[in-house]
């Protein structure tokens, strides 16, 4: 029978290096968040010319992109963290894929609600079955659905595992699900909306979007590993190392 | 070469509490070993954990021959309402037997003119029987038997310590969870668990 | 800056509630999240120092 | 053959808990003729929203007879038992999909278009959607099979499992729904048939290994 040394080993090793190591980036991210996302959204919000077709409430793609862009990256990395948990059994991965769930279903939230708002001045409504919205907002069901799983287990080994299978499972059904809500799209209304509706963006609102997008990079994985790290001390509550640091 | 079961320093973990202190044990071919303790002391989990069925334990199970037939046999046994006595032992013992040592099973433990009865027909003890036919199906190596004792009458705890007895003069080893020592079947060895904390 | 003036940078051309919308959601979202963070890692301290406490005093 | 004899027992157990057969069957009837009580019983009204209605219901149907798919071996500790067999669980998952599907799928093809009559749905379409039926209920079965085994271990496990299992169930409803929409407007039906036999098949492959893995969670969780 195999041993479990490995297991021992990242059950008692790497939290705590992870702790270190975390009190030391995430200073940093927080930092080099405020700064993108700061200077982004005030070049977007005031100094970037208005758009042609869409007048100002373009400014929300500041918010809007990014937000969508780690929505869909985020269900990946908790995917990745889930299926490193799967194979080498390291907590560590199981607790960022924890924390990676309500994130990712905020970010979705985000980007959904702010696309919302910005479906009204531009299409004259709130909600269309668009691909992407449509495809966004299975992906929220998809994070609710693991964060639900995961919850639901009284032990945490248990629920550690269904979630990361669920999320794995997930992914390959992500690419499928947005082919066929395109596919759905199309059938139902002829291209009368298209979300990109910029082709060919101006540097002068290129410039402050791929800022934000940065910066918004930055704050999720501020937001992660903070959360990583009151997730590691909880579960190592009982622990030296923890009684140290408090 | 002999068939030897160890375990290391072996303690299981419901997430990070752990149930027992650690035990060693080491079970040699032949060897009956019971496992007593308090309720909630782990009982059941260990002999899932020898059985592969449970991974959240710290230490080692060791096998001196990797291919020795293992089976755990749980206190709910497996066995479907809805499958007949016949349906429910060819399940358990993997549809590997033929009708006649079926036969033979059911008539050793005394259920003979139940075959195609259902098992919400029989009474308690004669589910356990059911059970304890399967042991005479069943090929293996290493046997787990989590409380195979519980509701059981006179006969049938008589019944079941002797085929264990049986069992382990073929050369088996069997690991069996109990609440209290009982006294027509006395085991080569016994584990205490004692509650951690 | 791209407006003229501050009612106009308010005001968006008409846009400006939708706009302000969407930042000011996100916002409050992000600093919900934020304080629901706080909040957690308080409890776990708090839960973890009680702990402690028991311990010494046992 | 020894997975012959698994099918043969999933299929008894099946054909012997007749309630758990045919109340999601029941079900299918009760919930069709709802809507025309409930929305309008115009037929104009009802007919094109009809064979999509059927596919609606029949996804929620599905959805709630899968979760009892492994309730009561769990329960039983036959599920401890299955997973010690030689047997690859994943083949013997396989096998109980199959079982399921012939138990649940092909009764929902057959009545699809009798349940399509009574929304005034164009026969046009009568064909396709007993095909697209046979078809999709066959991935969803692989897939909330997952969602299954997934949650047998937990007590409220059938609110999780509508959560996990029905988003993923949206490809199959818009590729088996515009499949039949396709036929009654005349358009051409391979393109969403051939896409949903596509992800079925594809659900097919990576339902094993996934259910093979939920089961072994569930039985330690235990």
């Amino acid at each position: 029978m195999a041993s479990n040394r490995w297991e021992w080993f990242h059950r008692w090793g790497s939290p705590k290096w992870y702790y270190q190591k975390s009190s030391v980036w995430t200073p940093w991210l927080a930092v080099l968040s405020v700064v993108l996302l700061g200077t982004g959204l005030v070049w977007g919000l005031a100094f970037a010319p208005e758009d042609v077709k869409q007048g100002n409430s373009y400014r929300i793609i500041f918010l809007h992109v990014p937000a969508a862009f780690l929505a869909l990256a985020g269900y990946y990395i908790m995917a990745i963290a889930g299926a490193i948990g799967l194979i080498w059994r390291m907590k560590l991965s199981f607790i960022a894929m924890r924390a990676a769930a309500p994130l990712g279903a905020l970010l979705t939230f985000i980007s959904l609600f702010t696309g919302a708002v910005w479906g009204k001045p531009t299409w004259g409504t709130y909600w269309v079955w668009d691909a992407r919205i449509t495809s966004m907002l299975i992906l929220f069901f998809l994070y609710l659905g693991v964060i639900v799983l995961t919850d639901a287990f009284v032990r945490k080994d248990s629920g550690d595992k269904a979630g990361a299978i669920l999320a794995l499972v997930g992914t390959v059904n992500i690419p499928i699900i947005y082919k066929s809500v395109d596919w759905w799209n199309s059938l139902h209304q002829p291209a009368t909306i298209k979300l990109t509706s910029a082709p060919s963006m101006d540097a002068s609102m290129w410039y402050p979007l791929l800022l934000c997008i940065l910066g918004m990079y930055a704050f999720y994985f501020f937001l992660l590993l903070r959360s990583i790290r009151t997730r590691v001390v909880e579960q190592d509550k009982s622990k030296a190392w923890v009684k140290e640091i408090l | 070469m002999a068939i030897k079961l160890q375990l290391n320093n072996l303690s299981c973990f419901y997430d990070d509490i752990q149930l027992f202190k650690p035990v060693d044990l080491t079970l040699r071919k032949g060897e009956i070993c019971r496992v007593m303790g308090p309720n909630g002391a782990g009982k059941t989990t260990l002999l899932r954990s020898v059985g592969g069925l449970f991974r959240g334990y710290n230490g080692k199970v060791m096998l001196s021959d990797e291919a020795s037939r293992i089976h755990y046999l749980g206190h709910r046994a497996g066995i479907r309402d809805e499958l007949t006595c016949i349906e429910n032992l060819q399940f358990l013992t993997q549809y590997s037997l033929t009708r006649t040592s079926i036969d033979s099973a059911l008539e050793r433990v005394g259920l003979i003119g139940y075959e195609q009865a259902f098992p919400d027909e029989l009474s308690a003890g004669q589910r356990r029987r059911l059970l304890l036919a399967t042991l005479f199906c069943m090929q293996f190596d290493i046997l787990l038997l989590d409380e195979p004792f519980t509701a059981l009458d006179v006969d049938g705890v008589a019944l079941i310590a002797a085929q264990l007895k049986n069992i382990a003069e073929q050369g088996c080893i069997v690991l069996y969870s109990t609440h209290h020592a009982d006294a027509v079947l006395t085991p080569n060895k016994t584990v205490m668990l004692e509650v951690s904390q | 800056m791209y407006f003229d003036s501050f009612a106009e940078f308010i005001n968006m051309g008409g846009h400006g509630p939708y706009v302000w919308a969407a930042y000011g959601v996100t916002f409050v979202s992000f600093v919900i999240y934020l304080a629901a963070q706080r909040r957690a890692r308080k409890e776990v301290e708090r839960k973890i120092r009680n702990r402690i406490r028991r311990e010494l005093n046992r | 053959m020894t997975i012959w004899h698994y099918f043969l027992r999933d299929l008894k157990l099946y054909f012997r808990n007749a309630s758990e057969l045919t109340t999601p069957l029941i079900f299918f009837l009760i919930a069709i003729a709802m809507f025309p009580l409930g929305v309008s019983p115009e037929s104009a009204l009802l007919r094109p929203i009809s064979f999509g209605l059927v596919w609606v219901v029949a996804l929620f149907c599905m959805q709630f007879s899968l979760d009892t798919l492994y309730r009561d071996d769990f329960s039983s500790g036959a599920l401890e038992q299955l997973v010690q067999h030689e047997v690859p669980l994943a083949v013997i998952a396989i096998s109980r999909t199959l079982v399921y599907w012939v138990c649940f799928g092909v009764p929902i093809a057959i009545m699809a278009p009798v349940l399509g009559l009574m929304l005034a749905m164009e026969s046009s379409g009568f064909g396709v959607l007993s095909l697209t039926l046979l078809v999709g209920t066959m991935g969803m079965a692989s897939i909330g099979a997952i969602g299954s085994a997934l949650t047998v271990s937990l007590k409220k496990g059938s609110v999780v499992m509508t959560l996990i299992v029905l988003p993923m169930f949206v490809p199959f409803l818009i590729f088996g729904s515009g499949a039949v929409n396709a036929a009654i407007t005349g358009a051409n039906v391979s393109p969403p048939l051939t896409a949903l036999v596509g992800i079925t098949v594809l659900a097919l492959s990576i339902c094993p290994p996934a259910i093979a893995a939920s089961i072994k969670m569930s039985v330690e969780n235990g």
